[in-house]
């Protein structure tokens, strides 16, 4: 099984979401994350203090697929998060050993 | 737990000492009081009556007073904090409250307003309020009972070591905090109230504050820019971004200070009368003229008008008209809106990052700039046909009032920043003024008080 | 949708009905009110007029008591919960506001203050506050509109079943709240406020109650006592750690509650007199005392001093000098604030632990206590040179005094309890009084009301 | 810096011209003032001396009315929003009260209160409140200085706009906003103002608004129903849940709203007297029924009664009964209460989403159909026994006073739409109304201010 | 070693943390997450504007062991996690090729 | 390419951050997370209950690097994030099969 990782900009999490369950996915988990990259952040003022933050809040969605349906879940994340402008975020693939779901104990891509 | 009891025992017993004997000093006077009181209510029917309309009014004003230091005054500095430091800053409001109020009934009121010694204090024949009764008292407010006049005094007397705590926020010691306003009170405010105020020799010069610009705004500006320096910087200050945790918090507090100063201005006439309402509409004014003036300032200097801005204009203007609000018309009330948000707005933003010190909140640049500036201002726009005693340069006063005023705001501050050094010293020497830097590191809340202020 | 309607209709139709009834009984009477007022405005030619100064006082205390409740006592007691519950608390306050509103200008103005029944209940005469107008009542302020007085008592009405609310939160059923402290009101606030104020046997017996130690904290102490005991503990408590979740807000509410007390106890002298004064005098240094007290206490015992704990000294203090704020002198005012604080500190934070039940919000430790505490304080230290009607032990007022304190506490604590039981234990059966298990878990703001206090 | 510097500038430049213009000649007319100062001085000693009880209610009440704007309305339409917005829609109400204080006395009173010209409006002769001083107006306020009902209605005249910026929160520009509602005072808030309470032709033809149900609530509800019309809906809306991001705060700004409203309707009366304590109780039973209806009807529409319901009851129950809180006796306050809760539950959760504008925080249904509804029901239930100058259909009235209030409301109505039209395309066209989408996106604190308000 | 994620519900933290310092786990990484999966949110109104949240709010529970130590922490997390009823959540078992005890710059399974 | 996620003490997230960067690194993404330990938490007392919360705020930080990078990543962290006293906290590593820039589609390496 794959850990999809993706961190998006948050407006787009509905969309993301979406785009998942249309192609089946069941589960995902979500947390709010703040990301330092290109994209830079907007410039605050306070009392005359200025200054920019480097840390942009962002979306995090972590999504755990059967080997088989990672291409899809990539594709379909990657189309409904884009924007096109500097910032849209990564998706980061990894592998897998195991998923337990805790309710039942089923093990495995059945637990997903 | 016994350790900690034990040193903290330490660290407290002498503070729990000086409260039980101011108790029970109350508790031992109670029959003195009473027969004060009963002599109050014997003279009461023959002395002039009090008026239920000025009562009614300056009892209302008390209450506003009151209200701007806590929660007011507190939320507005706790707003401002980052999130590590919102309660002790708040307590900090809320304890000078306290304390100063316990300590005014006792002696405070008496050093300040009691009869006069030699223009520079008063003496302790009010001690425990003996003699200040029902019965108004003919220079303190003729038509209301003495002791509302008292009480009323008593919540600017709070109020202002309270204002200081802005500029030592985030870094000083609890215990250290109490001992320096504690003393600070007696040392500085109340002979200061007492020269200005309470039959002294600036007040005998002629010098006017209406309503505390010197007494109050002057005082902490000084003692807070003093203390702000000799504590030194928070840690990482300025490098590292310190944004206000909650600026809602903060735009409450403004909305309960312009609120309250409703109170402490238009309750400085000592009467619902033409010139509490003259003042109202002076207090009014010069806030929402140095609110806007601010915001506009700031949003052709940086860019963008911002709420916090509009914010410190608001307190910077209520500062600065305080001193002369029921002294002044309509033309000069815009004017002093005008030059308040102005300045203050360059003190704040450009002359305290320029000197470099830090003052957390912002104290010196908004209550000290704005105090100072509205005394001189009176110098030029008080006027006899407005109330004032004396008329300003231009109502025809020529430099007599200008000259007063300018001696009432150096020989205060002078005196302020001597006696804050001194006191900060003596302090620094025997239990030191700031936390440690782990303390710092973790927040006030936590090391001070074992307290978060959110929890989710 | 049309399924949950029709249960939640069942559930709320009677809730609807009485409310209808009542409005439309408003509505059926605007003629007799009508003749009612324009007897008012015949008599009033002739009657005593009231008096603008005094009129001004009380209609701003009014408003202030009003403050008391909504925000003041609703955010106090929302910060303290979970994160999962504020608003749910917040809406107990707001609500107890508005229907004791309703019910008392309908039936239990009337109950309580109308025309006596055996020295226990007040006709219903004045059903619909028919009669009372713009003239003064001879005993119930005289210099005020007997209106007037009607809506100051309003707000004690109002604020007593409020204050219960924090003994029950975070686990009571929303419509439970709503019949218990409805029939409550009517059960054992009115005959309560009838006996000691109304001309009922506690009054006429000589009891002294100035401001509503009895009347206000004790039954909502009391009934606060049974209530969280028959509803039981929180889950998870007290094992689980409970810290507010809002501090700030809480702080907020502590100082707005003393901001309103000013109303409170220097607007039950009636009047913008002297006793106005006192009383406001003694209710700030009561709690200022208190606050300070309650701190150090907790300094010396815990280690560290909290902004929490000295927000409830001020409570403390505040409810402890209630019973006598316009009875007594300086000293004993000190008094009065160092025991509350004192005395409060160990019901809260050993007491309450010791014995086990499960006080949310600690309104027995607070309420209870310091009301108790003060109307027994009564009993020594009022003194008529203050205003009192009668002098207490140490006024050389003997025990007869005393006595009567103690039966009015003993008698109202009492009754107390025994009604809140009797109501309680019929709800119990009928509906049930906490939600369930699952409820509680999620938090009461989504499971009872479908909102969440914050969203990011 | 130095670029946007120049863009800003350019944007600014016109709001700072008016500002300084308005300033200076603030500046010069200081002896214009004083002169005027002087006669009111003299005068005073003849005319009648103002009530100090009347005087001290309404210095109150005019305390109050400022604090429903800052912090009360801020606050409530500030929890609202989402969290991106807050600062910004504080900062409109803010700078709504600022502005329009600065406007209002230098020409706004003039305009709206200053002799008659053709019933339209007011001419300048009291620009500058030249002549309005200490002493009474004959008949704006007989028994309290003129300058303090030019201060009251003031407040009022503040928070007419600072309501509208409900309807057009979270996405119009800053700028704009500033535009709009300036211009909106001076060409429909003060000619309404005039018209109904200046001795314009809506007074004189019997119309009655005893306090702003229509010249501050139907304008400012018409207004808000356009301006959202034309700004459009906020991006996402209905589609994207856009949930209250601070529910505690928008129940903080509905107690203060409510307590700052006993000043807006009780000081109505312009005095400490028997109608005032009559608008007290109306307001507050009014407020309380509502609020109860308007959560019992969403509870059985719904399935739960929510806090937010209760609090939207609450400022309906407000808006109806201001038009006749002075007018009327307890059954009419209570049918008030009821209807107030009902057709504005229908309006804001029913009929809006029906239409589908997006009046992001219920301005119109709550305010405009409030403030419409009250202004008929006093057609139906004012009574001269109340103080109402006229009686209406059911006090034997017949339909003479209702015919008038009809006009009232029509006629209002009709104008401001068309004169909010207007302003609203000019400014359109000139320098747009909304800001861009990715601004709206990022949240306006940010993009518009620069802030944030909360920073963890 | 291995990198145990589990996804649990929000009150079951105490019980859980309890359960893996029993069986000896010494240190475990904690967020806040939202979770979407079979479980439904609660419906709130907002002045008639009703909606239902699909993300429901859970706990995230990162613990990084030995491999031997895997199966037992599995269990001890799947029976003080175990409710039940839908959303108990679920647990996520990945391998993971280094760690490092910044304190000490230790590496491998002495520095967890 | 390599997952280094690291959880350290919040206020070191500056220092981290700018050791990062001098490194090269152009991209991270953080997260607020509460840690349980070997360091105990401060006491906190309400009305007299006292308790001291064994979780404490932690930053996490999550870099994905080239392979080769690794060390040096993992070498800047361990230096700016450490203060020698216990709750320094951990770096743990592992390995990541795939990154796709949203953005642009990129995959690999080059969408780093
Ligand atoms: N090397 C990295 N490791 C971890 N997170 C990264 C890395 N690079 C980017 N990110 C995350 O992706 C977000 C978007 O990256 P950024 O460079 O701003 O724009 P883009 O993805 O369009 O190139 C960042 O805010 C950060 O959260
Ligand atoms: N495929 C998945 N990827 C990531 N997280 C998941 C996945 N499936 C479930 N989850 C997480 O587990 C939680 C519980 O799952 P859910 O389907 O609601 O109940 P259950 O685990 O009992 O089947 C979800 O809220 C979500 O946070
Ligand atoms: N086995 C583990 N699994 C996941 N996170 C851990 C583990 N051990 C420690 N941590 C994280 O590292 C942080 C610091 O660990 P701690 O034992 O307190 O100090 P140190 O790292 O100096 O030994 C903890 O707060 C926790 O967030």
């Amino acid at each position: 099984m794959k850990m999809i990782e993706a961190v998006i900009k948050p407006f787009k999490l509905d969309e993301v979401k979406d785009a998942l369950v249309e192609i089946g996915v069941q589960g995902m988990t979500v947390s709010e994350v703040k990301g330092f990259g290109r994209q830079k952040g907007s410039k605050e003022t306070y009392r005359g203090a200025e200054y920019t933050t480097d840390f942009i809040p962002k979306v995090k969605i972590e999504v755990y697929v059967a080997d088989n349906q990672a291409a899809r879940v990539i594709e379909a994340i990657t189309r409904a998060a884009k924007t096109g402008s500097v910032g849209d975020g990564k998706i980061f693939v990894s592998d897998i050993a195991n998923v337990v779901r805790i309710r039942t104990g089923e093990m495995g891509e059945s637990a997903l | 737990m016994s350790s900690h009891m034990m040193s903290s025992m330490k660290k407290i017993l002498p503070v729990l000492l000086i409260c039980l004997t101011v108790i029970l000093i109350g508790g031992a006077v109670p029959f003195v009081q009473d027969v004060a009181a009963e002599e109050a209510a014997a003279e009461a029917a023959a002395a002039p009556k009090a008026d239920p309309g000025d009562t009614a009014w300056i009892l209302a004003s008390s209450a506003l007073v009151m209200l701007m230091t806590l929660p007011g005054l507190a939320l507005f500095y706790g707003g401002l904090t980052r999130q590590k430091n919102p309660l002790s800053t708040i307590l900090h409001s809320f304890i000078c409250l306290c304390l100063g109020s316990i300590a005014w009934v006792v002696f405070g009121y008496s050093m300040a307003f009691g009869p006069d010694v030699g223009g520079f204090i008063g003496n302790l024949d009010w001690f425990m309020l003996k003699g200040v009764g029902a019965e108004p008292h003919s220079t303190y407010g003729p038509t209301i009972p003495h002791m509302l006049f008292m009480v009323f005094q008593l919540m600017f007397a709070a109020i202002t070591p309270a204002l200081i705590t802005g500029a030592i926020a985030e870094r000083i010691r609890f215990s250290s905090m109490l001992w320096f306003l504690g003393i600070w009170s007696v040392v500085v405010y109340y002979p200061v109230a007492h020269w200005v105020w309470g039959g002294g020799w600036l007040g005998a010069m002629g010098a006017l504050d209406f309503a505390g610009g010197t007494v109050v705004h002057v005082t902490c500006g000084m003692a807070a820019l003093v203390a702000c320096i000799m504590l030194g910087k928070r840690t990482g200050y300025p490098g590292t971004p310190m944004p206000p945790h909650n600026l809602p918090l903060t735009l409450l507090g403004a909305g309960l200070l312009w609120f309250g100063w409703f109170g402490f201005n238009a309750g400085s006439s000592l009467g619902a009368n033409g010139q509490a309402v003259s003042a109202f509409v002076a207090t009014h004014i010069a806030a929402s003229v140095a609110t806007v003036v601010w915001m506009l300032i700031e949003w052709a200097h940086r860019g963008k008008p911002t709420a916090l801005g509009a914010a410190s204009g608001t307190i910077a203007g209520l500062a600065t008209i305080t001193p002369v609000a029921g002294f002044v018309s309509l033309g000069p009330a815009l004017i002093v809106g005008l030059v308040a948000g102005a300045l203050c707005y360059f003190a704040v933003s450009i002359l305290k990052p320029a000197l470099g010190f830090d003052d957390s909140l912002d104290v010196v640049g908004v209550h000290g700039v704005g105090g100072l500036t509205g005394c001189l201002l009176g110098g030029l726009f008080n006027s006899k046909a407005m109330g004032s005693p004396a008329d300003g340069f231009f109502y025809g006063g020529g430099f007599t009032l200008m000259g007063a005023q300018i001696t009432m705001v150096l020989a205060v501050a002078a005196f302020t920043a001597i006696g804050t050094w001194i006191i900060l010293k003596i302090i620094d020497v025997i239990i030191g003024l700031r936390v440690t830097q782990d303390e710092e590191q973790e927040g006030l809340d936590v090391s001070q008080h074992g307290e978060k202020a959110y929890h989710v």
